[in-house]
Formats: structure tokens, sequence, C-alpha cells
């Protein structure tokens, strides 16, 4: 496989909150292959969003990168000074927020917005921006001539539509979207995943696509991250990690999910118990308390087993995953955790 | 059916809910958009009928702004309707008052999205419950203990020792257990139940629907599921029903509608539901991609702008709900 | 407006009472200058109260120096008068003792009924809406259209006058502002979950505002009366500058006229016109630290 | 340009405000004990002459025909005779109300532009020494008595150090040709330093706190941290973002402030002896000269409520969110 566009290692952030500290991130490692769409998992609180942010080094004032490497394109991101950190910024790391309506200046036009960055960090003179404006609504399907419109203006799909042309602007090498579609309805969110994976497959470019629904990850992802309490607790392709899931935290959450495909009497299966609070988090494996497998053993740090290759999985149990996953099939293995 | 014949329908015991006609309009103002001209009414729910059997659970499932929480609202008289009729136990709720409102009140319950927001924050949890029972009147000295079979019913363990906690020291699966207790409290006959488990998180989602269900079946509850998740509803709901711009789509049996959607929005609606496995079809969507403004609709079928088989008739007339095999579909094609 | 905050992180076991109450008025305890702002108000309070033991003479008694001459414009500490005397030879140091009685009279009493009846008014109009609504913030408008200060001024021409006329026309036209902000507050509580829980749990109205809406809008009544009472004693000063305030009730005001009149400028008197304006800055900003108003001193954001 | 009919509404509002404020005030000078006129009737006058000079100024009639009357006065501007000066009150206001505005809209003008600079200054450096300093600053010049601010003003400016004169508008007997002449003349600039200096001070408190506060709002708004994210500079991200949005209420506010500055003139007037419609309030109750003061209380509303319409005119047009709903 070639040389990934993006790996992180060991990957440690934590915010300030009064006297202590809540490790949000405490040494999450994994790799973003080129050209691809790569879906980070996990539910709140477990760490995606900061992670997210943390590439783009813009993070909130009470927290810092206190740990690890972000290596993208021969650069450590975490450590370089911040002009050249700022280079990048869009011209080679885009964003997409979660809800675009006030992500975009309320009291400036798209077509401002747009020329702003064209313009600003691309260094186009008015006419190419202009252009260039033209040609990213019409890739991402908006009539041009709702350029001088106002956010406002703009429905929930359409706006996102806009965010997605904001982040084409400078062809990036790395898009990173935050929840993109989480506040759309499911036929509008259809479609804007639809647009993202056609522009994604014809651009080339590679996405990180945070979400907390894994079959919006299942439908449109190549790779996945799975995050929980601030460690990735395993990430590989699709087919690995979904079908065959060997974390038991991604197998709960696998049975957690209503199946509109599958039989209609399958009961939903819980996860019992509520993540860690990262401010003091447990020793040991953070998912123990919610595990069904969970043994002894566990109450040690787990240890990075790589089940098939670039397919790691942070657990003590992982090479018995096999079995494990038919086990946790079964709704009563769930009920009365060990 | 074209309307049901008014007191027909009042008199039969086994329906619970009668709803004929329903209307919900309001003017949303604006001396702007009235200035270019821009309709100001918004009809959130625009001539909708359907009944509920006593027992039965009915999902009323539809994007946002299709009037599915305005529905709700209507039957619990938390909106005044602008139209048509809603009966309770055969009574109409419209002039209901005073006592009568009261009596209303013990008999039809919600259950709210947002529990960190449901709660008021400077109560305990058994201020929060007692509530409903100080206004039923039940003497003081039973409240404790009522209180304590309601957390019960809703399985949260060792109830007694979030008694005297406030809201913010307990999770959102917790949270949402505790607004259920209290809209069970009462022992109602009907809840309606909007979009309970959308603020929580997936891995605690299951375990307050599986309360939901086992409380339903227990107090033979009739109930309401309201959401935009079809995958949710037809865990919870045997029938559905598919609304659209304040109007009602689809209405029949859940399996069917989940296994051969006649309505081309539903057929649309359960295509796009991403399923968690991955080589599920990739195919677009057989929908236009215009946003529904409820402010102005497009006449005749408010559909008809986004569906791929629009013809003349659409635009001309608006679709009568048809029975067709199991469901009731407005929609010209049948 | 800051959204305020719908909880405060307390421990489980039921808080002590005082910290409640101090919890639910939203005083910060541990902020210098909320203890700055209350500082200064028990100083003026015990003033006000002990005036006739703390004050050196009778403040409107002429004086005469030991060798019998009038004790006019006598600089601090001469003839053992603490802060000098006045041109009419009256012991300024009373004069300011006596004065913080009739400024906190005035401002506290004027500031609870601005704050009430705002607070009724904008509770009434948020919760009830359409018409009652409509009524109420037109009348808003009304009294927003009145300029505050001339209204007073007419007021207090025809009737006797008396430090009570600005209190009279506080409570005519200034409960408006907390009227508009106590609305708005309203108007975000009574779409809150919990609200419409109570109502469908069979609550009658009165029963919601007074335990779901009323605790969440004390905090912001407190801050407007606080903001009010330094409007009162700034009212008061102007006008009894204007020569409109009460003859026989020595004010700051009063006092800043008399100086005024008597070419006290002129004279370069600073130890005579300073002072009590030095004492209007210090209770009218207390009540602004008290409840750090400063965060909330602005307009009402004008959201529609 | 858009018709505004469909404003109606708040206009509809504007009226019904002007209406009970106009009533309010003839009912408060109607409603005084004694004989409005009492002060000018000499008490040598016969019954006769003292009911022909009460017919002349109408006050022979029963009350709500002088209402009519002097609603009818009113529409066409006819604001009656002044007791003292016996000539037109209408001609008096409106010499007078050219002083009040200049004093007004000069002093705001200064204190908007160092509150807004001041205000933005702030939130960029929040929590750093120099807030700390400067809000406690701040809230004294809210917490000051306007008129007592004045008099340490003329007492340092003018008499200790003379540099300014002690009030009025102009040097006596200096004449000036025109209108503008007078205005921009170096006297007339120095009689208005101080004035409106002093209420500069007073009045910059609100839009430097209001400014500050909606930075800090906007500061933690999305777009902020994506025009970050986009990697525009910080200069582009606080100004042409931050502060562009942080404006839109600050700049509605200065119309609101105009009649809150209005109040504060009476006093600020009275003190540097400045010949506004403040002053003349002033004098005009203390002579009993109640037709003038009507007028001249009557004018100030009109401009408080017309900066209050404008103000709501100005954030709906200021906002895009309104004027393109």
């Amino acid at each position: 496989m070639s040389e990934p566009l993006l790996s992180v290692r060991d990957l440690r952030v934590s915010y300030q909150v009064g006297r202590n500290f809540v490790h949000a991130v405490d040494g999450a490692s994994f790799d973003i292959p080129r050209g691809s769409i790569t879906g980070l998992v996990g539910e709140s609180g477990c760490g995606k969003t900061t992670v997210a942010r943390a590439l783009t080094r813009v993070i909130a004032e009470n927290a810092a990168i206190t740990g690890g490497q972000i290596l993208f394109d021969g650069k450590d991101l975490a450590k370089i000074p911040e002009r050249e950190m700022n280079a990048l910024r869009w011209r080679d790391i885009a964003f997409i927020p979660q809800s675009a309506m006030n992500s975009l200046d309320p009291v400036y036009t798209v077509e401002y917005q747009l020329a702003e960055v064209l313009r600003r960090r691309g260094g186009m003179n008015r006419k190419q921006a202009r252009a260039r404006s033209e040609e990213l609504f019409e890739m991402v399907g908006i009539d041009a001539n709702r350029l001088n419109d106002y956010p406002h203006q703009f429905s929930g799909g359409m706006r996102q539509r806009v965010a997605i042309a904001l982040a084409l602007a400078l062809d990036p090498k790395l898009i990173i979207a935050d929840e993109p579609v989480t506040a759309l309805d499911v036929i509008v969110q259809r479609q804007i995943l639809d647009q993202l994976k056609e522009l994604q497959t014809r651009l080339g470019v590679s996405v990180i696509l945070v979400t907390h629904d894994i079959s919006v990850v299942a439908y449109i992802c190549d790779r996945t991250v799975v995050m929980y309490a601030g460690k990735v607790a395993e990430s590989g392709t699709m087919q690995a990690a979904l079908t065959a899931p060997s974390h038991p935290y991604t197998m709960g959450l696998r049975n957690a999910f209503p199946d509109l495909q599958g039989a209609a009497s399958g009961i939903l299966t819980p996860i019992e118990g509520a993540p860690p609070n990262l401010a003091n988090p447990p020793t040991g494996c953070r998912f123990k308390p919610r595990c069904p497998f969970a043994l002894d053993i566990c109450g040690t740090e787990p240890p990075v087993v790589d089940v098939a290759p670039g397919h790691p999985v942070l657990c003590h149990r992982a090479n018995e995953s096999a079995a494990l996953r038919i086990e946790a099939a079964r709704t009563e293995t769930w009920m009365a955790p060990a | 059916m074209d309307g049901p014949g008014m007191n027909m329908i009042t008199k039969r015991p086994d329906i619970l809910v009668s709803v004929f006609d329903a209307k919900l309009h309001y003017d949303v103002g604006g001396a702007f958009a009235a200035m270019r001209g821009k309709s100001t009414v918004v009809k959130a729910v625009d001539g909708v009928s359907f009944d509920i059997r006593r027992g039965e659970s009915v999902g009323l499932l539809g994007e946002s702004g299709c009037g599915k929480t305005s529905m709700g609202r209507l039957l619990l008289k938390l909106e005044e309707k602008t139209g048509g009729t809603i009966h309770f136990n055969g009574e109409e709720i419209g002039a209901v008052r005073g006592s009568g409102l009261k009596k209303f009140r013990s008999k039809a319950q919600l259950i709210f999205q947002n529990p960190f927001d449901a709660i008021n924050p400077r109560f305990t949890i058994r201020q929060t419950l007692s509530e409903p029972l100080e206004n039923a009147d039940i003497p003081k000295r039973e409240r404790e203990d009522r209180i304590i079979a309601a957390l019960e019913l809703v399985k949260l363990p060792e109830p007694a020792q979030f008694l005297d906690r406030y809201p913010h020291q307990l999770s959102g699966g917790q949270l949402q257990r505790v607004v259920m207790a209290r809209a069970l409290i009462l022992q109602p006959e009907f809840v309606v139940a909007d979009e309970p488990v959308s603020m929580l998180d997936v891995s605690v989602r299951a375990g307050v629907l599986n309360v939901f269900r086992d409380v339903r079946d227990r107090l033979g509850l009739t109930a309401i599921y309201i959401s935009h998740d079809l995958a949710l509803v037809r865990y919870v709901c045997e029938r559905t029903i598919v609304m659209y711009l304040g109007g009602i789509m689809e209405d029949g049996p859940t399996e069917d509608i989940v296994r051969e959607p006649l309505h081309p929005y539903t057929k649309a609606l359960v295509a796009a539901v991403p399923v968690p496995n991955p080589d599920q079809s990739h195919d677009p969507l057989p929908i236009g991609r215009g946003a529904p403004d409820p402010r102005n609709p497009p006449s005749g079928c408010v559909f008809r702008d986004r569906c791929p088989a629009a013809h003349a008739r659409c635009a001309a007339e608006i679709p009568q709900p048809k029975p067709v095999g199991t469901r009731t579909v407005a929609c010209h094609l049948y | 407006m800051p959204e305020i905050a719908a909880a405060a992180i307390i421990k489980s076991r039921r808080p002590h009472i005082l910290a409640r109450m101090f919890r639910a008025l939203r005083l910060p305890m541990n902020d210098p200058f909320a203890v700055a702002g209350l500082l200064i108000y028990l100083v003026f309070i015990v003033v006000a109260v002990f005036a006739d033991q703390i004050a050196t003479h009778d403040p409107t008694e002429i004086l005469y120096t030991p060798a019998y001459d009038l004790a006019a414009d006598l600089r601090p500490g001469q003839d053992g008068f603490i802060m000098g005397t006045t041109s009419l030879g009256r012991d300024i140091f009373s004069q300011l003792v006596y004065g913080s009685r009739s400024a906190l009279l005035i401002g506290i009493t004027a500031a609870f009924m601005v704050a009430l009846i705002g607070s009724i008014i904008g509770l009434v109009a948020g919760y009830f809406g359409r018409w009652v609504d409509a009524i109420l913030m037109r009348l808003a408008d009304i009294a927003f259209g009145i300029p505050f200060l001339p209204f007073v001024i007419v007021l207090a021409a025809f009737l006797r006058p008396s430090i009570w006329n600005v209190v009279i026309a506080m409570a005519l036209v200034l409960w408006r502002d907390t009227a508009r902000v106590i609305r708005s507050q309203v108007l975000t509580l009574r779409t809150r979950g919990y609200v419409e829980a109570a109502r469908v749990a069979g609550s009658s109205d009165f029963k919601i505002i007074l335990r779901h809406i009323a605790p969440n809008i004390l905090p912001l009544s407190f801050l407007y009366g606080s903001i009010a009472i330094g409007w009162a004693i700034l009212t008061e000063a102007s006008i009894s500058f204007l020569g409109f305030g009460d003859p026989d009730s020595i004010s700051w005001g009063y006092m800043l006229q008399d100086a005024f009149a008597s070419q006290a400028l002129a004279k370069q008197a600073y130890y005579w016109f300073v002072p009590p304006g030095i004492c209007i800055i210090l209770v009218v900003s207390a009540g602004f630290f008290i409840t750090r108003g400063y965060e909330n001193i602005l307009f009402p954001k004008l959201s529609r | 340009m858009k018709n505004f009919k469909a404003v109606g509404g708040r206009l509809l509002q504007l009226a019904l405000v002007l209406w009970a404020v106009v009533t309010i005030l003839f009912l408060m000078f109607r409603l005084m004990p004694g004989n409005p006129m009492a002060a000018y009737i000499d008490p040598t006058f016969t019954l006769e002459q003292q009911q022909q000079l009460m017919a002349q100024f109408g006050l022979d009639k029963p009350l709500w025909q002088q209402y009519l009357i002097y609603l009818g006065n009113l529409l066409q501007g006819e604001l009656g005779q002044s007791f003292r000066y016996r000539e037109p009150v209408g001609q008096r206001i409106w010499i007078l109300l050219p002083n009040t505005l200049i004093l007004t809209f000069s002093s705001l003008i200064v204190a908007y532009v160092f509150g807004i600079l001041a205000g933005a200054y702030l939130a960029w450096r929040r929590g750093s020494w120099v807030e700390q300093a400067a809000i406690p600053l701040v809230l004294t010049t809210r917490a000051m008595p306007e008129f007592w601010l004045g008099m340490v003003m003329l007492a340092i400016f003018s008499f200790s150090l003379g540099w300014l004169p002690a009030g009025g508008t102009r040097a006596p007997g200096a004449e000036y040709s025109g209108f503008l002449d007078l205005y921009t003349s170096r006297d007339f600039l120095a009689h208005l330093a101080l004035p409106a200096a002093t209420l500069a001070i007073y009045s910059q408190g609100l839009p430097l706190l209001l400014m500050r506060s909606n930075m800090l709002d906007v500061m933690k708004e999305d777009f902020v941290t994506m025009a970050r994210i986009k990697g525009l500079s910080n200069w582009t991200v606080v100004v042409r973002h931050a502060a562009r949005n942080a404006l839109l209420p600050v700049m509605t506010s200065f119309a609101i402030a105009v009649g809150y500055q209005l109040q504060g003139n009476v006093v600020v007037e009275s003190v540097f002896s400045w010949p506004g419609l403040g002053r003349e309030l002033v004098n005009a109750v203390a002579a009993s000269d109640y037709p003038l003061a009507q007028g001249a209380f009557l004018m100030i509303a009109l401009v408080v409520i017309f900066m209050n319409l404008l103000a709501d005119l100005l954030y709906a047009f200021l906002d895009p969110r309104i004027s393109h709903a």
C-alpha cells in the first residue's frame, strides 16, 4: 500500500477544566491512506472531534496537544511553527463543519466568503475567483446565480453543499468532515453523501468523515477507525471492522444499531453502563466496566494486536475475536455483563 | 375512506383517538417577507385524518418540517388546532376545559425529545415526579411509593438513591427514564413519544427503547411514536403513518411499508436509510432535489415537485387517501 | 442578554439555605467586584442608619467659629471641621452623612418598585402572550417614548417637592427596561421542555409561573433592581441640582446645587463639591459591581 | 426600493406612542393644582382682565375642548404662546433645537468611536491586566452624575486652568454672519468642548461594554473558528468577521442612546448654561411658563420616539437575516 497521506502516532490532547485536566485524546494512532474516505466513528465524548480539530491545529483555548505526532506529507503537524502550519491550512487541509448554518458568516454573501478564501489564501484575482466560485457551485450542484445570496437563504442541505464547495476551493489534499450530515434529514443526507463520494473519487482527495452513525460509515467509507474514551479501539477496512468487528465495543455498537434489512423480530441490545470520566480515567482497558468478555487481565493496559495486516485492535482477547464475535451476537451476552 | 361520518366513529369503543381533517395553520409574519409577496402562513398540519385503536402503536414518520411534531402536540392540546376535529375517548378535545382538561391530562401524556431540557434543573427527581401526583390530588403519604414504583417500572436500578439527585447528576439514559416515569406515573391510556431517543448515544438508545416497548405492552398503552428514523419506528410500532409537508402520504402496517413502499415519497424514504452493512445499493434516490418550503407548498399534491412519477393531474387535484391493499395511500398513481 | 446558566453544579446533599439563596440570586461570592460592592453598601447603610451618631453637627445649622464669626468657606481641618464648611457656614461632613440616608432610602424603594412592577409586567406579557403581551408592550413603548428626566422635572413642578417624586416617577416610567428584558427571558423559558412538561402534568398556569418561571427570572429582577438603585440616586441628585429637590431634606444633589449656586467652582472649593460626587459614584457603582451588572449593563441585546 | 406598506404595523405603533405621549403631556400640564397662569396674573388685575387674559390662552374653555384645540394646534405645528415671553413657543424651540442636537450628536459620535475601538480592544485582550483595570474605570463613568462631572470639568479646565470658557455658546458680542459660520468658528467649538466632553465621557461606557460583550459572544461562534481553520489572518478574523458582526447591535443602540443622551442634556446644559431645549425646559418649569415647558418636553419626546423607530429600522436594514428574509 502506498505511503499513507497522514499517520497519527500516539496523539494526546487534553483540556484544562478548572484545576484538573481532561485527557480527551489519550494516545490515538491511525493512518489515512491517499485517495480514500476513512470513517472516524465513536459515541459522544470519545474524542473523535478533538482529533479532527487537532489535525487543523485550531483547538479550543483551554486545549493543548500534549503528545504524539501527526505526520502529514513528511511534516509533523503537532510540532511545526504556527506560520508553517497556517500555510497548509485550506490549501492542503480543509474542513467541513457539522451545521453549516453558523459556520458561514451571516452578514456576508456566500460569494464573498468563497472569494475571501480564493483570493486571500488562493492568491486569485477577482475575475479568477468569480470563475472558480461558479465552477465550485456547479460541482456541488447549486445554481450559480445563488452566489450572491446570504447563508440564511439556503436550506440545510444546500448550506452543506456550500460548505463542501468551500472545502474544495483550493484543491486540498485532505478534507476533514466533522459530522457533515448529522443535522440533515435522511433523503438530503443520502444525496450529500453520494455527492461527497462522487467528488472524492473524481478529485482523488482524501476525506476523514467524523460521525457517531456507523450506518453512514458503512455506506460511504473505505476504511474506519473506531474510537472509545479517547483511544482507538479498532481500525481497518470496512469489511474487517464492521462486518467482522474484533473489538467488543465495535461488536456492541453493531448490535445497538437498528438494521432495516435485518429480521423484524431482531432485539436491539444496549451496552449497559456509560463511558468513563476522562478527568481520571480507570487503569487498564477503558471498556472493561461495560465489556461482557472482560477478564482480570483487562485491568492492565491492553496491547495493540494486529488481528490482520492493517487491522490493529486494542484488546487483550483480540486474537479470540472470531469466537467472541459469535457470542456477542447473542443478546443475553450483553444483558448481564461479567 | 373519504372522511368517516362524524357520529359513527365517536361511538366505536375500540377507537381511542379519531382525527378528522385536522389543520394547524399559523402566520409566521415577517414584514420584509410579506413585502416580497411571499406568503407568511405556514400550514404545519393541513387536513390530516386517521384513527387509533386502543392498544395500538402508531409511528408518525417524516422529515423535519413535515408536521409530525405539530400533530403530536395537537393530540395533547399543547397546540390549538385551526381546523377539523380530534376525538379522545369519543369526546372532542377542543372544548375541554377546567376539570375535564385535568382528567384528559392524566389520561394523555407526552415523552419529551430532550431529556436534558424536560426536567427543571432546580428540581430534584423526587420533586419532578411528585408534580403530576400533586395535580391529581394524590395524598402526600402515597406519593413516595408511587414514585419508587414508577422508577422501577422504567427499570432505573435502585431508584431510592436517585430521589434527591438533581438532573445534571444523571446520564442521558437515566434522565429519559425519569421523563418516562413522570409520563406513566398516573397510568395514562395514551402516550405520545416525540423522538425520545434522538438525543441519546446509540449504545444507550436500545435500552430506553426496550423499556418503552416493555412498558407499553405491560400497561396496554396506546402510543404514538414520532420519529424521522424508519428503523427506530419499525422497532417500536406495528403501524406507520408517513407524513410530508403537513399531509399524510401513506398509512399502513410498518412491515409492509418497509418491504413494499407504495407512495413515491415512501419509496425514496425507505431507499435513503443507510444500513450498517457495506454492500448496500448506491444507486441514486428516486426523488428530485427541491427543499419543501412550508410557506408556499406546490398546488395539488404537495410532493409533486420532487416526485419522479408526477403528471398533470397531480398539479390540478389534491390526491385523496385511497385504500390500496393493506395501506391507505394519497397518490394519483393508485 | 447572556443566557442564565441552567443549574449551578452543587453537591448532592440538600445545600445550606443561605447557599441556596445566594445560588438562586446568582451572587458570585468569589468575585472581588461583588465583594467590594457589598462592602461599600454595608458602609453606607451603617452610615445612613447611625447618621445622628456619626455626624458632628446638624447639617442645616449655621455654625460659628470659636471667635464668633460665621464659619463660612472653611477648608477641611480648619476649626475642627473635618471636611470644611459651606459658604453658608454649614458642616460639609454632616451633610454628607445625612445625604447617604436619603440616597439609600430613595435608591432602595425606587429600585424595589421598578424591579417589582417591571418583573410582573414582563412575566405576564411573556407568559400569556397574544393580546395581553401586545397591550403591555405597547404600554412599554409609550413609557420608552417619555424622556425620563424631563418627565421627573415636570412632575416635581406639580407635586409638592419631596424626595418621593423620583420614586413615583420611576415607578411610572422606568419599569419599561426591566419589563422588556424579563419578557424576553420568559419567552425563552416558556418554550423550555420542563415548562411544557408541567403543563402536560396538569399544573395550572399560576403554579407553572410560580414554580418554574419565577425562580429563573429572580436573578434578572435582582440585577435590574440593583441598576435601578443607581438610576434613582443619580436622578434624585440631578433633580435636586436643578432646584426641584426636597428643600427640607439634605441630599448629595442638594449639596451640589448649593455648591454650584455659591460659586464653589469659581472659588475652586474642590473639597466642597467633589466628595458628594464621589459618594454617589461609590454607591451607584457598588450596585453594578454586586451583580456583575457590568456584564448586563448594556442594552438588552436587541434580538428580535 | 422596496415599498414599506408592510412596515405599516410599526408606523401604526409609532402613531399610538406619539398620541399617548402628547395626551399624557396635555394632562400633566392641566392637572396641576390652581390656575396655570397664577404666576402671570398681576394681583391688581380686575376680574375681567384676568378672564380676558385666560381667554387669550384659551384656558377658560372646558378641558376636553382645550384638548381638541391643543391637538388641532399640534397637528399644524402650533405650540401656543409662551406665558413669559409672549411669543410663539415654536419659534423659540426652533432656535434652540440645533444647539441641543449639536451637543448630543457631537458628544455621542466621539463616545461611540472611542467606545467601539476600546470595546473591541478589551475583548481582544480578554483577561489581561488592561481589562481588569479598564472595566472598573468604565463602570465609574456609568455611575457618575453627569452634572457633577460637568462641574469638575468646569472647575479644572475653566476656572483653575482657564483654558476653556465657562459656558454659553459664544463669546459675548461676537458676531457671526451665517449659520455655518457660527457652528464652525473656533469660538463656538471652544464653548462646545467642555459640555461635549462631559457627555462623551459619560456615554462612552455604553458602546464600550456593548461592543466588548458582543465581541466575546461572536468570538465563540463557529464561523470565527472556521475563519481561523481557513488560515485567514488574525486581522481578517477579528476585524472583518468578529467586529463586523459585533458592530450590528452597537449601531442600532446609537439611535436609542441619542434618546437617553437628550435626557442627560437637561442637566449638562444647565451646568454649562448651554442654550438648548433641556435648559429651556428647566427654566420654563421653574418660571411656571407651561406652554414653553410643554413645547420643550414635546420636542425632546419627539426626537426620542423618532430615534426609537430609527433603531428598529436600522436593525432591520443592517442585518441581512432580516432585510433579506
